[in-house]
Formats: C-alpha cells, structure tokens, sequence
C-alpha cells in the first residue's frame, strides 16, 4: 500500500481490489460483487491490521495512564484526532470529538439543544433525511414542544431552497440537512443551507455520513457548526463516529454522558468537567477503532479524493446509461449533483423480489426504505433497489449486475 | 390429505428442479395460485411484520376446517406463502396446531432466504397457528 | 486454543500465555509484565482473528438487508446476544442491549430515569463507585431535582449496609452500586442490596464492569434490574458495553437514542418504536465488537469461570503475602471478598513517582485516583499505585513487581 | 549565564550517566535543591494542570529579572521542574519569552516521561513564559 500515492483509480484498479480480501471471496457460488456501499464500505488490510496491531503491540487504556504502553495509545489516538483536524480543516483538534457513529454524534447534538430550545422555537430538517437524522430531533421536539419544519424536494430529489428561505426566521434556532442523501445520492448545496441559516441566527448540523468517502469537507470554508460522518463508511471499522463542532458550540453544549475522562473533579456534592474534547468523550472509547478509522483516512487521501470523485462519477455515468436501457427501469433522484448512488425500481416488481434473486447471483445491492421512509413517502413507493459504487468497483461489475437484473425481471414479470 | 403428506408432496414437487432459479421460478409459478384475500380483508391486523414485503394472511372456519386466504405485493413472499396456505388450509385446528414445518429446509430454499424473510416466515407460521389456537376454542 | 477446555490455568499459562501476542512484547528493553488489567485487559488471538475475519468475510450492515453477507453478518450479530443472554441467564434475548460500552449503558438507564424521578424522589449511590456510575446519575439529580444519598463504607473498603438499610426509604427509586470496586476490589454484597431495594420498590442497577471478567453472574438468580460491563475488560475489544435490563424496565424505559434500527416507522407527522432490543439499538453498531465480544466470552468460558477464578485468589494471595514484605507498604481495600485488584502506597512516596520508576523497567501498573476520588478522598490520599491481575499473569510477574518497587521504593525515599 | 548556555551545562551534566536509572537519580537529587515556593503562594492559580501530581509554581521580578519557585509533591516531577528552574530564572523576560528549550529531548529523558507527564511539562513551560510575558508589561 506503501507505493500508492494519489494514484489514479482507473489504471490502478486492480492493486486497489487487492487490498480489500472481502472482494475475492463468493457468495452462493458467484464471485461477489458488492454494490452496498452506502451501507457500509469495505475495509482494506490497512485497516484490518491497524486492528490487528493494536491488539498485539499496544493495547491499553489511554489517558492517565502512567505507563508505556498506555502512553503509546494515548499519543495514537490523539494523533488520530490531529489527522481529522487537518482533513477537515478544524481549526483545532479538540473540535473534533470521537463518537460511536454518526447516529450517535447527532443525538449528542440534539439532547444538547434541550437546553436552547422552548415551545415558541422551530428547527429544520429537509425531506431527504435519513431517519437517523429525523427521530433525535423529533424526540427533542416531543420534549421541548419546539416544532419541526421540512425544506420539500422535487421530482428530482432536490431540496427546494427557496421554500427553505420561506422557512426560516428568527424563530429558527436550528437546521440539521445531510450533505449528500444516502436513499438518492443527492449531494445538497449546503454552503447555501447554511449561510441562509446564520443569515437569521440558527445553527447548522450536516449530516455528512454519505459525503465525507467521496469528496473533501473544509468545515472551516463551509463555516459550519455541526458535522458528523460515521468511519465505517470510509473503509474504516464498525463502531466510530465523528463530531466536528465549532468551539464555541461545543464549548456551550452540555456534556452528553457522564463518566471517567470527561471530569475533572468528582464528589458527591459537585462535579466540574473537562475541557473539550474529553467533556463529550465519557468512558473508554473505541481506541482500537478511532485508530484505524485514522489508517482509513490515510487510505483514501493516498488514493486521493479527487481521483475517487473523478472515477466514482465515471461508474455512476456508466452504470445510469446501462441501467435505463432495462425495460421499464426507473430512477428516482435524478439531480445532476450526485455521489455513486442509484435508486430505481424495474415496473411494478417488488424491489425486495430482485434483490433476492440476484443476491443468488453473488450481488449485494440495498432494497427497502433505506432508512428514509418520507422519501419513500414523496415518491409514493414502498421501496427501492439501491446500488451505491466505491473506487473498488468496476464497468465489468456493472455489467454483471445489468445482465442480472434483466434476468430477475423476466422472472419476475 | 395430511398436513404430512402435503409437505412430502411439496419436497417431491421441487425434487425435480436442479437449481435454485427452477425452484424461484416455480415457486413464482405456485404464488400465482394462492387463495387470494379479500380487499375487505387486507386490513392492518391481518398484516404480518418482519417482512420488507407486506403479507396479508386472514382465516375462515368451515365445517370445523380452517381455510386460509393471503396475498403479499412481493412475488416471492407470495409463492411461499402459497405453500404454507396448501399446507394448512383445510385442516382442523388440532393438526395445525401440532403439526411440525421441515418442507422449506428439505427443498433446499432456506438458504435463498434471506433472515428477513425467514423472520418473515416464522412469524407467517406463528400467525397460522395463532388463527388454529382461536378457531380451536370457538365453534 | 480449540484444546482448551476448561482448563486448570495454573497447569496451562504457559499454553494460556502463549494466546497473548502483547505478552511477549518488551517495554523499555524489558519484557512487559502487564499489571493493569482492570483498565483494560489483554486480547487473545482468537478475538484479534474474529475482527480481521469479520472485515475479511463477512463486513456488511446489519438487519435489513436482503443480500448474503448481510444475512450473514445479522446472525453472527444476533447469535451473539444469545450467547450473552445464555452467559448470563437471562430470560430472552432481547433484554441484552450492545452498547459502546459500561458507561454508555449507565447513561442509558440513568438519562431513562429522568421520567421517572421528581425532586421528592432519592436515589442511592456507594462511596466505592467508578465516576462513571456517579456522575451520569449526579447529572439526573441536577435535572430533576431527586436527591442522591451515599452508602459510606469502612477502613477495609467494604459497605456499610446497615446505613444502606437506614437510607433506604419509599422515596428511594434506584439504587446504583458496583458489583467490584475497580478501585480496591471488593466484591460488593450485592444480592443483599437488591432485595433490600426490591423492599422498598427500588430498582437496582449494578456495574458489572470488575466482576463479569472474574466470576458468572446469573442476572435470574440476583433478580437485579439492571446489569452493565464492558467487552475490552474481559479480553474483548474496544467499544462494546452490555446492557441486561429486565423485559418490564426495558419496556417502560424511553428510547435513549434516536435513529436507524430502533424505528418501526418514520413520518415527520409520528415515529413509532421498534420492540427490544432494537428500540435501544439505534444506527449501526460496532458490529465487528459485538460479535469479537461473543468469541472473548467463548474464550473465558472455555477456561472456565471457576478455574479463573481459583488462580486469580492464588495469584491475590501470593502477591499480598510478597508486597507487605515490602517496608512502608499499605494496602488499601482490606476486604476479606475482593478480586485480584491490589492499591497501595509506599511509605510517603507519590504513587506517580513509582509508576514512573517500574515503567522503565517493563512493569505496567496503574496510578492516581483510579476513577474513584471519593475513594481515595474516603482515605485523604491523592491516589494509589493499583496492581490487577488476569488469568494470564505468574508469580515470577509478582517477584519481578515486587523487587521493582523495592528498587523503586529506595530510589525515592 | 544565557539559557542555552544553562540548557547545554545540563545536557552535559546528564551525558556522565550512561542508564534511566542513573540519571533518575542524579534528577531526584537535584529535586531537592528547586527554591522552594512559600506556602502562602500554594495557591488554587498556582497550580499546574496535566499531571497526576500537583506543581505549583510561584515567580518574582527583581531588578528586571524574573525567580521562580515551586514545589511538587511528586519527587521526579519536583526533578524535572527543578531544570526548568535552573534554566529560566535569574532571566530577562523577554530571553524567557524567545527561549526555545532541548535539553529535555538531550537528556534522554523525554522516552521516559509519560504524556501525562510531558504534557504537564508542556503546562509548566506554558506558565513559565505565561509568567515572562505578563512581568514584561510590567516594570
Ligand atoms: C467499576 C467500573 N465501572 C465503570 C467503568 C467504566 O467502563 P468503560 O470505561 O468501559 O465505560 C469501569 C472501567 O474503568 C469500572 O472499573
Ligand atoms: C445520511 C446518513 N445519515 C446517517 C446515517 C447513520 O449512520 P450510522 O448508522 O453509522 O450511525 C447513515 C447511514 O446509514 C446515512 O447514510
């Protein structure tokens, strides 16, 4: 892995299948060709060993500890925290704070506004959420008596902003949107979202779960408040999340969990709390995890973001023209500005029915609400079949999925 | 016929396809076929859940026989849902009751299954047995 | 490891050892001798082997998909609660939650509790807790308003439960103790606290952090509430926490995070709730944890409980024999029923200094407060230096420990 | 003397000693000697944070010079605190401001200095140029 250095995806492709073993294993007796990305990435031996290693040479503890090994953990995990202050452009490592996923980040955020928010205030969400991003902040509304409004789409799958200008007032403390949705691709122009929203004094949560693998984020150029994305879609592990907020948020934010790392002092009569980003770090982390989601992040920036967008927006061209030429084949999302995701459905097939059929044929795609259920709801559909492409796919891939899903749908007429 | 001997009959059925695709194709076939519901019926009690599809199962009591009627907007959820209502339709509560289900493993489809569905499934038998435990206490 | 079956630990360690890779690692040119496992312990090979073989087989998202490895990945997944349900002998599966790890799960139980407490109420704390089950709790009676009160202890470190029998009361609505002190360890009575509390019409959560890696715990049998710990403290990874909660609790609980998975169904109108466990579940969880958590339990469980229990009292005994032969030494937490956990001091000498001293010569310890000030207030000392052992640790680890702090001790008088 | 004369006597000092265990030694010796802060300047704003052990630190200005004191109730911390003594008292604040400070890496010592450690190591420097600064406004 060591000689890949911003290499171009296309001529490199198959050294970069190489690194992911889970790509050359079968499923029912077919060679598995795996188009759930948006789901969860695969994980390449990087990172597999970063796991490894820490087991086998430096598992401890961090913080407070005295002792070597404890040292040694604590300065990779904190090395780790520097690495995604500098892809994201923070202006300081304790703006980023390490959480169990993105679901996780958010709920952080939205049990803090419990304290900024009374009955009289609104937040906005958008319709193309994911339900992870809708349920935190409809409990927060629930306890508050804050209410919720929704920025509608088009037939497009793209969020209408004028309606979204036409939301917000100084009644608006909050607006939470995702940068790019998982059920349609669409990538939002947030920069947008969030100059309207400090226009009138509301604060910005981006969901950026389905952004952060495929392009570069500068929270800094995008002055945002809020961004959360979850490792596990870049080729890192199962169980990390990141939070970036600003300072000055964070620092008002109450702490989320109680617990070790994130006190100062504790007695029974008072408690005072640390600074960031301990005071939203309670507990053990996931020290093995955050460091290899760090080893995942290396992995994408030596292939290099430009030459994943530049490759990934080739797959997602090749895959639309072949997928339209499938008789009765219909995408919903079809917005010019999208990352390598698909949705449609083929006539009036149930999209659970060819996802079963072809996942005999060894590919794995998504069917369902895909955790969004209004977008669902808007198209008046029960579901969709979703492929999602990472760098590690390919045109031949393609194919192979095209051939059968001609196939799962003569079956299934 | 038996609630046995209907399942031996299925597995034979199925015996004669080599592959699962034959077996998808005649279990689509099989799905055309089922008893289908009535609108009136396809009410939100007689949904099972644990399905990515919907299923609709509702049950009649004849002559001291149940008779099962569904239908499910998933073509393969129907087919197998057509197989279980062959095997308990027309039986009376105690035999559906006590009967023991093993046609999906010997036709080979469990593994095309996925655990949704098999989820799916379980709570499709559990909802028949629920509708032979009722119709076992009424007249 | 497949040959280990519950096996006597004394006439296997070095078979036991050898499953260990960071035991043959060298510190500061000395092979470690790793003393600070009720930190963190150690990780055998077939856990490090189950991560790596997840990402390398079977890595995909879980519930709901309908393609192969999804299905796969579900039943590990799934698999695995049944085996912490049957570990622990609780009545279904569905009263295990996987959280992110023993203080996650506090935080769930205690920001639940916020329904269910007024400023009348009281709730019922030990002297001898980790900050994780103080300040969750602390954080609830700001909230609320209800009022904490402690169950103090004696010189030996052990409850005083007949103050504890005196500060209980009607108003009393959860009592919150650990089953092990990390700090000193002492095996709370534990099964005496409960029914006491029952009496009342108390809840009982107990942190089970220190006792699940040492002895079974059968949730039916003490008919407790509540019962958290954490994978990474019986040689699981990182980022898993376990919740037993009782059918009843779990169900009059709220949901604590919003998102994915916990959700029947989404409108921006109404979201209703997933049954157990999954209405606790929310988003993806660390998936590969999880079930590496189930492969850790295996492990322990083929040693057997029993037989690690026996050697840990060996090994306890030993080590307290050889460190009272060491001039000035004090041992603190004296109880006759304790882990293998031993704090001390020697003579006036900062335990700091000390810690820094045997670190460089390979020896692995913890010093400071331990998460425990109120403990360490109890005996008005600023911390202590804390040895605990694991199954996989020798005698000849406690002779070289024991000359270190005598090299230690001369240096720094 | 300068700072860096003061930084490379110590380097010096310490390279007589070949081991860890040496030079802890000649460290906790020379911990013994650090001016000791009055116990009227322990004081809450005195302390330093980032270690297990408590440093407090106390500085003067005389004649355009700034002396510091302190203490510690850990006897290697007291150690190292002791050097940082020993390099920056009796110094122009703005030498003290400009100063950048190796020793601890020459010394070797740094390998065997926890993070906690060097992290309150990293506090004391930071209070000691806090300290520089603020006498320099001042005259
Ligand atoms: C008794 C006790 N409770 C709670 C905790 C917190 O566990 P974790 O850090 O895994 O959340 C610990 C671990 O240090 C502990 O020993
Ligand atoms: C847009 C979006 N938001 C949030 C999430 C939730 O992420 P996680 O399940 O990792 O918490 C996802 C992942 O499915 C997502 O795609």
């Amino acid at each position: 892995m060591a000689s890949i250095f911003k290499m171009n995806v296309l001529n490199n492709i198959e050294s970069i299948r190489k690194e992911f073993p889970i790509l050359n294993t079968t499923v029912n007796g077919n060679k598995l060709i795996y188009l759930d990305n948006a789901a969860t990435s695969q994980t390449p031996n990087c990172v597999i060993d970063s796991i490894s290693n820490y087991y086998k040479n430096l598992n401890s503890n961090i913080h407070r500890g005295v002792h070597t090994l404890s040292q040694l953990a604590t300065e990779k995990y904190e090395d780790t925290r520097k690495k995604f202050k500098t892809h994201f452009n923070a202006k300081s490592s304790s703006e980023i704070i390490f959480t169990a996923g993105t679901t996780h980040s958010i709920n952080l955020v939205s049990s803090g506004f419990n304290e900024f928010l009374s009955k009289e205030d609104e937040i906005i969400v958008s319709q193309l959420e994911h339900h992870s991003n809708i349920v935190p902040w409809q409990m927060l509304c629930e306890k508050t008596g804050a209410k919720m409004k929704v920025i509608p789409m088009n037939n497009n799958g793209e969020l209408d902003l004028i309606a979204f200008s036409n939301l917000l007032s100084n009644k608006t403390k909050i607006v939470f949107v995702n940068h790019v949705s998982n059920a349609l691709g669409t990538v939002n122009n947030i920069k947008e979202i969030i100059d309207k929203s400090h226009s009138v004094g509301a604060a910005v949560l981006i969901d950026g779960a389905q952004a952060v693998p495929h392009f570069r984020v500068d929270v800094t150029e995008l002055d945002v408040d809020f961004y959360v994305c979850s490792a596990h879609k870049f080729c890192g592990p199962t169980g990390v999340g990141i939070l970036y907020g600003k300072k000055e948020w964070l620092d008002k934010l109450p702490a989320y969990q109680g617990g070790g790392e994130m006190i100062d002092e504790v007695t029974f009569e008072k408690t005072t709390y640390s600074d960031l980003p301990n005071k939203f770090e309670a507990g053990t982390p996931n020290i093995a995890g955050v460091i290899a989601s760090g080893i995942a992040l290396d992995y994408i920036n030596e292939i290099g973001l430009e030459n994943i967008k530049e490759y990934e927006d080739y797959l997602l061209q090749y895959a639309t023209d072949k997928l339209l030429e499938i008789d009765g084949l219909k995408i919903f999302g079809e917005s010019i500005n999208k990352t390598s995701v698909i949705s449609f459905n083929i006539k009036d097939i149930h999209p659970y029915d060819i996802g079963s059929v072809i996942d005999n044929l060894g590919i794995a795609v998504r069917t369902g609400h895909h955790c969004a259920q209004p977008i669902m709801d808007f198209f008046k559909i029960p579901g969709t079949i979703r492929v999602s492409f990472c760098f590690y796919n390919t045109t031949d891939e393609i194919d192979t999925l095209v051939n059968a899903l001609k196939k799962a749908s003569t079956m299934l007429s | 016929m038996k609630i046995k001997d209907i399942q031996d009959q299925i597995v034979e059925e199925f015996d004669i396809f080599d592959s699962w695709m034959d077996k998808y194709e005649y279990l689509i076939e099989l799905g055309k076929s089922v008893p289908v519901i009535d609108d009136s019926n396809k009410i939100e009690e007689n949904i099972i859940k644990g399905c990515q599809s919907k299923v609709w199962l509702h049950a009649e009591k004849n002559n001291g026989l149940i008779e099962f009627y569904a239908d499910s907007d998933a073509i393969i959820t129907k087919g197998i849902v057509s197989l279980l209502i062959r095997t308990f339709s027309n039986q009376k509560p105690e035999d559906i009751i006590n009967a023991s289900l093993d046609f999906i493993d010997k036709i080979g489809l469990r593994q095309h299954l996925s655990p949704n569905r098999a989820n799916g499934l379980n709570n499709m038998i559990k909802k028949i047995k629920f509708y032979a435990i009722a119709f076992s206490k009424t007249n």
